[in-house]
């Protein structure tokens, strides 16, 4: 099924390859930090509500 | 305002002010080039005038973080800040004692370092008419990065950074004028743009590096 | 109600937690199909050959990152004039975003010329002023990065911008005076004649709609974490431990 | 014509240290701040200065009246000492650099470049610049830090006379400064409850 | 010491530490040659070898300051200099910690930059083997000079002017292994010559560096 | 092992500026110099931390034992209070810093850094940075400078202890550091006649 891509194939895959990468790496990024940002500001929220 | 520049003048003047080492660094630079892309005549007269805007751009780049930073750390800028002296004439003064340290240095040697790049005849003038014009500019320039970072530590290479692409219009106007110069080819339009350059952001920048410098201080 | 509300960071939140997976999922839907589209379902170009499918990434990145830098440009102006907080942070967590676009179109392009210039690299204007846009991307997070009071680097970073706004004009400017260049004119004129041939245009627009959700959705959740982050520092600070 | 604070709330990076501070500072008045270390007197000063805006309250008196002496004190190590006090008395208009010169014992210096004083001796000639600007309030973080005793007691003499000439002034300091007329304040009451920073509280 | 190493890596990582700005001032040279020069493609790929070793150099040259400046500056150097460590130790960890905050990332991203100087194909590994052989002797180098000039007030760009030779022996080597090996010439010689110079620069100039530093803290 | 200087002279910038100046400090003891403002008393500190070589005389038992605290308090603003004083105690190879963060009061600003730190809360940190040397004698240039009453005393009790555990003290100051016990050596009568810098006299 995969497209006879000749001999642009280097460049053609690895533009898929590099921009997909990126992407994913970014992405992945954000939802890391963004994860722990939550889950810092829960930590956080959880104990000032303990104290009052 | 007088005492100002003539203070930041004698400064820079003094033991270790700094005065000549952007020229030195001109120098250089200039010397460095051949060391590095190798001693054949021909490619150098090709390269010379772009190599000696290059080596301006940088020696003025590498003065830029001295406009503030002294002055910061030992809380002149503060004592500054609270006399009775607008901000805007504040960063005014600080560029054209920039300028006159360093950028007018640098359009005299220009001709002198031309002769080690192997500058055609007809570059001499263009080099140093496109230095005269741009540098001011330079300066200008780089006082308003030097206030965005006045007072981060070290700032110097961030300072570098950020005032670099703020530099591109100037050195491709200001190269160009040079090149077309030393080939002989017209050269009216880079010229105007260049002048075009130099003036607009004299005249409009300082409000903006005044307004950095305010909130730097707060 | 007016549009301001939501530059409450509290708002702003509860908003975006709303609609936030659903951009997402568009963004995911778009590029994928778009893609897959482009990759598996288009015919080669007479003359390009199989690297046309580099253009459903090159273009729409191309777009996003000047789009990208817009957008920060008007979250600045709100941020200076009205002061709202959000916007700020939007601007600070748009950047990194918009700097990955310019880098994917600098790259893809670079894979693009190799075959159809002979070279990795061209000194073209077009491709000259990405390269002065990525560095204005990086300037501008290295600003933001050094300082550590978040009001004052808001207003700099914001200054910055609008300086680097003109800069960024006289470049292009600039490098159009220096060289004349290889690179495509502007296809998505509306002038029929120059328009790319359809097969190739519907999977860019699905890609260009899924680049726009993407940048949507990554700016939203970006400003969440740096809102999210402030308020644990503002909370710390309640506390007297700041 | 008076300083005037009212209810004066101040901050630094952003976290308020002091709030519900009010004072009134006539001609030839002076007004020593106290506190302990981290209380937020260099920070009241500084505003006071104009250097940053208050958080609240208003501050009125103070435009183009102050004269300001931190903890650094500006000097240019490669200039003299008299060099160093010429050039602010330029920028503040006045003319005449001898009598500063005289009233801090500079005179055996005055050649001397500035870098190469002792702690001591710059931080006299900082002082004497506060003579050259002319200005009626003068607002000081610690001037006698690094000073011997007789040091002191000419720095005493210098702000006793500028009272007495109708100016006023504003100190921070920890130790004895000799001026027995001046009224105390102590900050330590206005301390602000430790909380966010103004600029977070948007977030909370 | 490697106390001293961490503390020297975790100041740069630090927001304004300066590192990855030695990197982006890499960059920027290697951007602004064709804006200078001209954009042609022959011209660059001619040139981009030297243009590349001399980016390296200024970078590098221009992060020397922060290698002692700062901690005289708040006088930490004084107390170091007074702690249970060997001068010539402190010395070296600090060339060291320069070498891997600035020299490192050059040689890593030098092969990444000469896509915009259109290097040949052959060129990127001896661009990339002769930075990673050069830059240790800069670092080396420039250790010294900063030791010479700690305590100038702003003695930058007098640093410059000192270090700049001694580092002309290592770029004419650095650059020609680079220039032969993108012209697919023999370089057996200069690279030779190169290490020699690295490793001896190494071995020995550590003590001169705490010599003198111990010279101008007194 | 005592720290005995004998009949030192010292000078700055090449220009002798005290002569003729002997002392001993034994374990236990604290010594206190006094004297004006340029009078040499940091030259001398300087000279006994090894920083710079006397000009005459000598100096024993201050071989590797000297911790140095400076006007300047090495602190690096983009470190935390606590990696500010790890990294000290590690060069020194100690190990545990909490005493010296609990002696100094510093407990609550551990996580904060330095650069935001007030006047007098620097110093606090400076000095804090001795008691991690584990180093018997210290040099102290004005130690007080910028602090409040409490930490005066604080400061005082920990300069006791450090007696007590045998170490010793040499320090300079203007102002009363509240450690009664400690002997006072003023420098005045040491000052050096002027003369031309000891380099130039070759050329007399
Ligand atoms: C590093 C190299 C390159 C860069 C930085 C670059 C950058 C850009 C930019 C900025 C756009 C404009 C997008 C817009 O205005 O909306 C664009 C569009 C385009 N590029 Fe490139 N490009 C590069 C190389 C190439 C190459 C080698 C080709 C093909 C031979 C190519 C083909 C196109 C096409 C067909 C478009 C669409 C034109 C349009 O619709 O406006 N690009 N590129
Ligand atoms: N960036 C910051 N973030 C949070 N708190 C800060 C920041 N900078 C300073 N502070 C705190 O603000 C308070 C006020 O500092 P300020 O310098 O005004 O005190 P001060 O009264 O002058 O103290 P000192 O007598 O020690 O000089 C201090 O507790 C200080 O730790
Ligand atoms: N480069 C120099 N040339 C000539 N004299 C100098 C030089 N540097 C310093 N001095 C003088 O040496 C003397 C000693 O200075 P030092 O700093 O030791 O004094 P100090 O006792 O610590 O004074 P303070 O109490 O003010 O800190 C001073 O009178 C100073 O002016
Ligand atoms: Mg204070
Ligand atoms: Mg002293």
């Amino acid at each position: 099924m995969m497209p006879d891509l000749g001999k642009y194939a280097v460049a053609v895959l690895g533009s898929y390859g590099v921009s997909l990468a990126m992407i994913g790496a970014l992405v992945w990024h954000s939802i890391a930090r963004a994860r722990r940002a939550r889950a810092e500001l829960d930590k956080v929220e959880a104990r000032l509500n303990r104290h009052g | 305002m007088t005492a100002l520049l003539w203070r930041d003048l004698r400064l820079a003047l003094r033991a270790g002010g700094g005065f000549g080492l952007g020229l030195a660094f001109f120098l250089i630079v200039t010397v460095l080039v051949p060391f590095g892309v190798g001693p054949e005549t021909a490619l150098l007269t090709r390269i010379g005038p772009g190599v000696l805007w290059i080596g301006a751009l940088l020696a003025c780049l590498l003065s830029l973080d001295r406009i503030f930073a002294l002055d910061w750390e030992d809380g002149s800028l503060d004592l500054l800040a609270t006399a009775p002296l607008p901000m805007e004439g504040i960063v005014s003064i600080k560029a054209l004692a920039h300028w006159l340290t360093t950028g007018l240095p640098l359009v005299l040697a220009a001709p002198v370092l031309g002769v080690l790049l192997n500058l055609p005849p007809a570059g001499y003038l263009w080099v140093v008419v496109s230095l005269a014009l741009g540098t001011p500019a330079l300066s200008v320039i780089g006082t308003f990065g030097a206030a965005l970072t006045v007072g981060l530590k070290r700032g110097g290479l961030l300072l570098s950074l950020l005032v670099l692409p703020l530099y591109v219009p100037t050195l491709i106007f200001g190269a160009e004028v040079a090149r077309r110069g030393a080939e002989g080819l017209a050269l009216q339009s880079p010229l105007l743009m260049l002048a075009g350059i130099s003036f607009g952001v004299i005249a409009l920048l300082p409000f903006a590096s005044a307004a950095v410098l305010r909130i730097n201080l707060r | 109600m007016s549009i301001w509300e939501y530059a409450n960071p509290v708002k702003f939140i509860r908003v975006t937690d709303r609609i936030l997976p659903w951009i997402a999922g568009g963004a995911a839907l778009c590029l994928a199909v778009g893609l897959v589209w482009g990759f598996f379902f288009t015919p080669d170009d007479y003359r390009q050959g199989a690297t046309v499918k580099i253009f459903y990434l090159h273009v729409p990145a191309a777009m996003m990152a000047i789009n990208a830098w817009v957008m920060m440009l008007v979250a600045s102006l709100i941020w200076i004039v009205r002061r709202h907080h959000v916007s700020a942070l939007a601007a600070r967590a748009a950047a990194p975003v918009g700097a990955m676009f310019t880098l994917i179109a600098l790259i893809t392009g670079a894979f693009w010329g190799q075959p159809m210039w002979g070279t990795w690299w061209e000194w073209d204007p077009r491709l000259t002023s990405f390269l002065i846009l990525f560095l204005f991307y990086l300037g501008y997070m290295a600003l933001w990065q050094a300082i550590e009071n978040d009001d004052t680097a808001a207003d700099l970073t914001s200054i910055l911008c609008l300086v680097g706004s003109v800069f960024a004009l006289l470049s292009r400017y600039a490098v159009l005076f220096w060289n004349q260049g290889l690179h495509q004119g502007a296809s998505l004129s509306l002038d029929a004649e120059e328009n790319v041939a359809d097969v190739y245009w519907y999977p860019a627009l699905v890609c260009i709609a899924g680049f726009v959700l993407l940048f949507v959705a990554l700016v939203f959740l970006r400003t969440q974490t740096e809102i999210r982050a402030r308020r644990t520092r503002a909370l710390l600070a309640r506390e007297g431990r700041g | 014509m008076d300083v005037i604070a009212q209810d004066l709330a101040v901050a630094r990076g952003g976290v308020p240290v002091l709030e519900g501070l009010s004072f009134v500072l006539g001609p030839g008045q002076a007004l020593v701040l106290r506190g302990p270390n981290g209380s937020g007197k260099t920070t009241l000063l500084r505003t006071v200065a104009g250097l940053q805006p208050p958080l609240a309250g208003s501050l009125s008196g103070t435009e183009d009246r102050i004269a300001y002496a931190a903890h650094a004190d500006g000097l240019k190590s490669m200039l003299s000492v008299a060099e160093n006090l010429r050039f602010w008395a330029q920028v503040f208009g006045a003319s005449d650099i001898k009598p500063a010169l005289a009233a801090f014992d500079l005179d055996p210096l005055q050649d001397r470049l500035a870098g190469s004083l002792s702690a001591g001796q710059k931080r006299r000639l900082g002082l004497a610049r506060l003579m050259v600007t002319a200005r009626p309030v003068w607002v000081l973080d610690e001037p006698t830090v690094s000073l011997d005793a007789a040091s002191v007691a000419l720095f005493a003499g210098v702000v006793r006379r500028h009272l007495a000439s109708g100016g006023c002034a504003l100190i921070a300091t920890h130790i004895d400064l000799g001026l027995t007329e001046a009224r105390i304040l102590d900050v330590t009451p206005y301390r602000a409850a430790p909380r966010a920073a103004l600029q977070d509280e948007a977030f909370l």
